[in-house]
């Protein structure tokens, strides 16, 4: 008996102009869009409704001891590691395996220090701290650590993925570079998106 | 076993009873009549309870309870307005449905017809549909709404209690003599003896204060309730008196009702609440103005010493 | 995520060009990335979850019926610690009751009717060989029948399973028993579960369609799928975040949802307080309510195939019915706080959500009618999965219905919380999405199988189910109407449950009669799949794709990609031989 | 490391207690006394308690938190566990057979203050035909929150811990508090405001007397074998 291939895995669809895999990941990251703007809304009404004094009134920008820097220095890592992505799905389009696979490297080398520098000089440092900062201690940091949490199991995600399009997922471009190439794509996609969840997060959490 | 029972449908007799949509709605009715005419006879089959002897009756007509509250009957018009709204639509779609079933069976020499009618009749349907919804809902719904959520009365005309839920029970807090609740504080609450943790000690208006685990209130004076919660959410439900709100920590809100007739009735718990929700019951006593200063009086007076 | 969606390109076109029969029995049964082995596999697991969820209600029945009477034979099977003697103790009551609400909604009804029979048939439907994800699809399986299986164990978990009601309300559920934590944990991954399969229905139904089956003539059972997975979509993720948040602060011991100076039991809470107990209720209630659209959709889908395909009669305003499907999912995102009435809500608020409330009753109201309509003049046979598709229209009628006074917040003050509430969702998701999918089993087990259920069995499934639901739920709305509240473990301490009391035993024995009922149905389920009369590829003569393969459908499903020349609903075309035309066929063909 | 240290002197103790055993064969001094109360009574009256919400709850019960039975000379306090703190080394003392019983009568709970032996049976009884709760509150101990719908009994076992508070979330005025020792030597004030506590091995103890409102004291006794030493406590709450 014959069996049909499934049809628009890696050419558009005539008509949407995709290929599912793409059309997946953006339905995906509208799921995503939902999720994170539940916790950006819960954000909103915690802080409005945040008591005026007593140890759950919301903390002054001195007792939050989230430093911009160290926040500004990771959306600069997360802004450059989506900027090598697009270098690394544009070669792969050029055909040129080698550069696209150097850019890859740049981004999960990027993925990486953005989420050392997380734990090193930010969430070790709150649990050392005497007293610790806790998500117990009030409510900012309760979200703190809930939103980067989540956040940051985003990026070791991501991280997973392109490891592995470097390792054993690049045998797919000898058979079908094209194929690579979209899968990079939606990685990419996936890649921007949780840049994006952070460029909300910083400014939200260490500036306003 | 199977192909017999297949075969027993084949039958005259089976198909009959089965392709008649009729017939069974027909059994519907009468099985569930028969049920209806045994079960009551089992109704008073509990567990024994002492309870304080409640007025009112409880299963009449839709099957409301009494309403004993100025503003009640608007709200009962409202939902038996509702019902028989609902029972036309219900009984005229019914009515056409059946019609379809046993005029459009397919038997012999019936075809079925493939172009559609134009049924506008529907779309009127449809659009009365509508309006009669925000007649409804704008029309009574949302004035009763707003006169008995938002138009308090004056505080200083009303008789005011404060109620308190916990895990199980309804604490009611009433402000004494002096017409002012004193101070409360959590880490003053004593189970036994002080289970709103009123300062007694500290704060002159809490010396009357009384503390109760029964509502007593004024016949015909507007009674303002401000609900709120040591620990979960509950929910005040006064049935005969057509007044629901939850209770939530955190917060403390307003209600009020006035009383158009005397008797005991319930309080009850709405929310689920915990383990015991089903157990977070109260009395409410509605008392001329009188008898209610008295008890409240009785009780502000510092308590006899208890001997045993 | 993104991994797992690329993952599928990885393998999937070479894996497609391997030949079938070589799989060996895991990767062909277990581990199938078929559509239709998940697709029963998703239908069966739901089947036992929503006799497991009816057993759990059964045995509380009794408790409600007789407070304090130890339950006979049953009874004894049970542990001492949860009904010592045979009585059930009120701790246990509340586990029941949320593992009741929680197994029928996320374990039973949603994978029948949309990981089932979504799974199964719409591929079919719209000529695709499978999913646009086999491995995803998969995956979404075997995510949900974990988070069953840690469902299930928290039965185990110390005090119990989650008592909180399936809705968790805080600061109940944070301060409850450790079971609440397995509770969380097991919607995280229903919740994942659901996500992958709802964008795998999307990317499918735009991407995979036959050619010439454009979106008008896609039957309407698709397009139910098709609403019901961007609600899933798009309202999971915020109780997925609210899930987290909750498991937080029990966790972490955070205050999302826990106000300022709470004393529980007499002790002063060690939270630091200045969260928001209704911020659990929004997030809530954001998903719950279009999850109520979720529990019906797929159920009027269904019923609208079985219908068509019985009156031998075109769906009458098709294109109306589309509308109103999407109109519903639209609107179905700005209701839900008419849950929330009592909560001390303003007025302006309360006439803003019960304005949107009563608006999306109308669609609701189309749909029927149209359905209704569509008997008219046409010529009805009364197989076993009409009988419940017409069953169903009277009673998610009722159910319809009943939910207008419960969108009136005047009305609502005295029937919020009330049995009434119970009355008036179980009208809709138990005689309306149930009969659905039962009408669902009856009219797509020839497909499945190649054989047909038995008629006579399947005949007296129905009136012994029809009769007896509604001796369950009629009750309930007298109860309710007397003020009795939900949830209530002996409503005999309040003098209006007393007088109510009688409702309540009739509404148990109806619920034991029902049980008995689906006896038939079981057997006929498993004795039909051997002693079954073989049947044709087409056996109800019905146009739509599903029909045009062969029965069962082998891996891959057509053995020539259809193609399509009309809409759904083709029957008795005036000028061709037979009362239907198929979609895949020419007119030379017809 | 530590918990092995531990265990061994644990070990050690028992093997040390099962050879000299005869050698304290005669365990039989007795430490008894009074709990006196100085101060004003008046300050510390008991109320009585608004049972209102259970019907069923007929009995006329007050406060318990504060009982002074001033008829005695000199007024002495009641519901005070009076308990060997220090002094009885490593030896084991094994749970009596004997159940201790709480039980909840006339929506009270009876007794006030209970002391039992760690492993110690303790059954939790319903004598009312009403609904109870039984709330736990330890800290060591796990927390138990279990309804007893009807009258029945419960049954349950002890690891040593400090007063901790029981409650009954349906009935807010009914509380009480447990104690478990790992071993027998304990007793509770009553009316007449005395406690003994017999069967002593000789030996230098610390005894101590607490009190949910007024805390602990401490004494140093002394016992030879056979002897009876008494000695009184007295709170005095209202000197500051």
């Amino acid at each position: 008996m014959s069996v049909a291939v499934l049809p628009h895995t890696v050419k558009p669809h005539p008509i949407t102009g995709v290929y599912s895999g793409k059309l997946g990941t953006w339905l995906f990251l509208a799921s995503e869009v939902m999720l994170f703007g539940a916790l950006f809304s819960s954000y909103v009404l915690l802080r409005v409704g945040a008591p005026h004094e007593g140890p759950a009134a919301w903390p002054t920008h001195d007792q939050t001891h989230l430093s911009w820097k160290i926040g500004g220095l990771n959306t600069i890592v997360l802004i450059v590691s989506s900027v090598t992505m697009v270098m690394a799905w544009a070669n792969l389009k050029m055909n040129k395996f080698a550069k696209g696979k150097m850019y890859l490297a740049a981004t999960l080398g990027l993925a990486m220090t953005f989420i050392i520098v997380k734990l090193a000089f930010e969430y070790i440092p709150k649990f050392t701290h005497e007293p610790p900062y806790l998500p117990s201690t009030n409510n900012f940091f309760a979200l703190y650590f809930t939103m980067t949490g989540l956040h940051g199991l985003h990026v070791l995600g991501g991280v997973i993925v392109i490891a592995y399009f470097l390792g054993p997922g690049s045998k797919l471009w000898h058979r079908d570079p094209e194929y690579f190439t979209n899968r990079i794509e939606c990685t990419g996609l996936y890649w921007h998106f949780v840049d994006l969840v952070w460029i909300f997060l910083f400014p939200v959490l260490y500036l306003l | 076993m199977l192909r017999l029972l297949r075969d027993l449908s084949m039958t005259k007799a089976g198909s009959h009873i089965v392709r008649r949509g009729w017939a069974g709605l027909v059994v519907v009715v009468l099985t569930v009549v028969c049920i209806m005419q045994v079960a009551p006879a089992h109704g008073q089959a509990v567990a024994p309870q002492v309870k304080v002897p409640i007025d009112g009756e409880y299963a009449r007509g839709l099957g409301l309870p009494t309403d004993v509250s100025k503003h009640g009957h608007g709200i009962d018009w409202l939902i038996h307005a509702t019902h028989v709204f609902m029972a036309v639509l219900f009984v005229g779609w019914g009515i056409f449905f059946v019609y379809c079933l046993v005029k459009f069976r397919q038997r012999p020499g019936h075809q079925a017809q493939y172009d559609l009618v134009k049924a506008k009749p529907s779309k009127y349907i449809e659009v009365a549909v509508l309006v009669v919804e925000i007649v409804l809902l704008l029309g009574f719904s949302v004035p009763i709404w707003a006169s008995v959520k938002n138009d308090l009365p004056d505080p200083d005309k009303a008789f005011r209690v404060r109620v308190q839920a916990e895990q199980f029970a309804w604490n009611f807090h009433y402000p004494g003599a002096d017409k002012q609740f004193g101070r409360t504080d959590p880490k003053l609450v004593d189970t036994a003896i002080n289970p709103l943790g009123l300062d007694r000690e500290g704060d002159p208006h809490a010396k009357d204060d009384v503390f109760a685990m029964e509502l007593r209130i004024p016949l015909g004076v507007p009674v303002i309730c401000e609900i709120s919660s040591k620990d979960v959410i509950h929910s005040f439900f006064l049935p005969v008196m057509r007044v629901k709100q939850d209770s939530i920590p955190g917060m403390r809100i307003p209600v009020w009702f006035e009383a158009v007739k005397e008797g005991t009735y319930e309080v009850a718990c709405a929310q689920l609440c915990g383990n015991n929700h089903y157990s977070m019951r109260a009395v409410m006593y509605i008392q001329p103005t009188t008898d209610v200063e008295k008890w409240l009086a009785e009780k502000s007076k510092p308590p006899e010493e208890f001997v045993d | 995520m993104s991994h797992g969606s690329n993952d599928h390109h990885h393998h999937g076109p070479d894996h497609h060009h391997h030949d079938h029969p070589e799989l060996g029995w895991w990767r062909k049964y277990v581990f199938s990335t078929d559509h239709k082995v998940i697709g029963v596999w998703y239908a069966v697991t739901a089947l036992v979850f929503l006799l497991l969820g009816f057993s759990l209600v059964m045995t509380m029945r009794w408790q409600l019926a007789y407070p304090g009477q130890p339950l006979p034979v049953i009874g004894a099977l049970f542990s001492e610690n949860v009904m010592p003697g045979g009585v059930m103790l009120p701790e246990f009551y509340n586990s029941l009751g949320a593992m009741h609400g929680t197994i029928m909604v996320f374990l039973g009804i949603v994978p029948l009717i949309v990981g089932g029979f979504g799974n199964y048939v719409m591929p079919l439907q719209i000529g695709a060989p499978d999913m646009a994800f086999p491995k995803i699809n998969m995956a979404s399986y075997w995510v949900y029948f974990v988070g069953g299986i840690v469902m299930l164990a928290s039965f185990f978990a110390p005090g119990g399973a989650a008592n909180s009601g399936w809705t968790s309300y805080t600061p109940l559920s944070v301060t409850a028993t450790a079971g609440q934590t397995w509770w969380l944990i097991g919607m995280v991954f229903l919740i994942t579960s659901s996500l992958l399969g709802s964008l795998n229905f999307i990317v499918t139904i735009i991407q995979l369609r036959a050619n010439g089956l454009s979106f008008f003539r896609l039957p309407f059972f698709v397009w139910s799928q098709f609403v019901t997975a961007f609600l899933l979509l798009l309202a999971f993720p915020p109780l997925e975040a609210a899930a987290v948040l909750q498991l937080m602060d029990r966790v972490a011991g955070s205050s999302f949802f826990m106000p300022t100076g709470l004393v529980v039991s007499g002790v002063v809470q060690s939270y630091t307080g200045g969260g928001s107990p209704l911020l659990w209720q929004h997030l809530f209630w954001f998903l719950a309510h279009p999850e109520v659209y979720v529990l019906i959709l797929p159920g009027m889908g269904m019923v609208a195939e079985v219908i068509t395909s019985n009156t031998r009669k075109p769906l009458w305003g098709y294109r109306v019915m589309v509308y109103s499907l999407v109109f519903l999912g639209f609107m179905s995102f700005i209701v839900w706080a008419h849950h929330m009435f009592i909560t001390g809500m303003g007025t302006r608020i309360s006439a803003f959500f019960a304005t949107t409330t009563m608006i999306i009753s109308i669609p609701s109201v189309v749909i029927l009618t149209a359905l209704v309509i569509t008997l008219y003049r046409s010529s009805i046979r009364y197989t076993v999965p009409m009988l419940f598709a017409l069953a169903f229209l009277p009673m998610f009628a009722i159910g319809g219905l009943t939910g207008l006074p419960l969108g009136l917040p005047a009305a609502d003050i005295q029937l919020h919380d009330t049995y009434y509430v119970i009355g008036h969702f179980h009208y809709v998701v138990a005689p309306g999405t149930i009969f659905a999918a039962f009408a669902g089993i009856y009219h797509w087990y020839p497909k499945v199988t190649g054989r047909s259920m038995n008629a006579a069995l399947g005949k007296i499934h129905f009136w012994l189910s029809f009769i007896f639901i509604n001796a369950v739920f009629t009750p309930m709305f007298f109860q309710g109407m007397a003020g009795v509240s939900r949830r209530l473990y002996d409503q005999t301490l309040y003098q209006h449950g007393v007088e109510v009391q009688g409702w309540t035993i009739m509404s148990s024995w109806g619920a034991w009669m029902l049980g008995l009922s689906q006896v038939p149905f079981i057997l006929n389920f498993f004795l039909s799949m051997r002693a079954g009369r073989k049947v044709a590829d087409n056996p109800w003569e019905s146009t739509t794709l599903e029909w045009a393969a062969p029965s069962p459908p082998p891996h891959g499903n057509f053995a020539t990609v259809p193609v399509v020349y009309r809409g759904p609903y083709e029957y008795s075309v005036p000028g061709t031989k037979r009362d239907f035309f198929p979609q895949h066929l020419t007119k030379a063909e017809a | 490391m530590k918990r092995n240290v531990v265990t061994t002197m644990l070990i050690g103790g028992l093997a040390l207690a099962t050879l000299v055993g005869p050698a304290w064969a005669d365990d039989n001094a007795v430490i008894k006394g009074k709990i006196i109360f100085k101060g004003d009574p008046d300050k510390h009256k008991r109320e009585p308690l608004d049972t209102t919400k259970d019907a069923n709850c007929t009995k006329k019960i007050g406060s318990e938190h504060v009982i002074i039975d001033k008829d005695n000379s000199p007024p002495t306090l009641r519901n005070v566990m009076v308990s060997i703190k220090e002094g009885l080394g490593d030896r084991k003392f094994e749970a009596p057979k004997t159940p201790a019983i709480l039980d909840q009568t006339g929506c009270q709970y009876s007794p006030h203050v209970l002391g039992v032996v760690e492993g110690q049976e303790v059954v939790i009884r319903n004598s009312d035909n009403t609904n109870h709760n039984i709330h736990f509150l330890p800290k060591i101990n796990d927390e138990i929150n279990k309804t007893q719908p009807k009258p029945m009994d419960d049954v349950v076992k002890l690891k040593k811990e400090d007063p901790f508070k029981v409650k009954c979330d349906v009935h807010p005025w009914m509380g009480m508090y447990i104690t478990v020792f790992n071993h027998p030597f304990f007793s509770v004030t009553g009316k007449d405001g005395t406690y003994q506590i017999k069967g002593l091995p000789p030996g230098k103890y610390v005894v101590q007397a607490w009190h949910e409102k007024f805390g602990t004291m401490t004494a140093n006794v002394e016992v030879t074998s056979g002897a009876t030493k008494e000695n009184d406590f007295t709170f005095e709450p209202d000197k500051k």
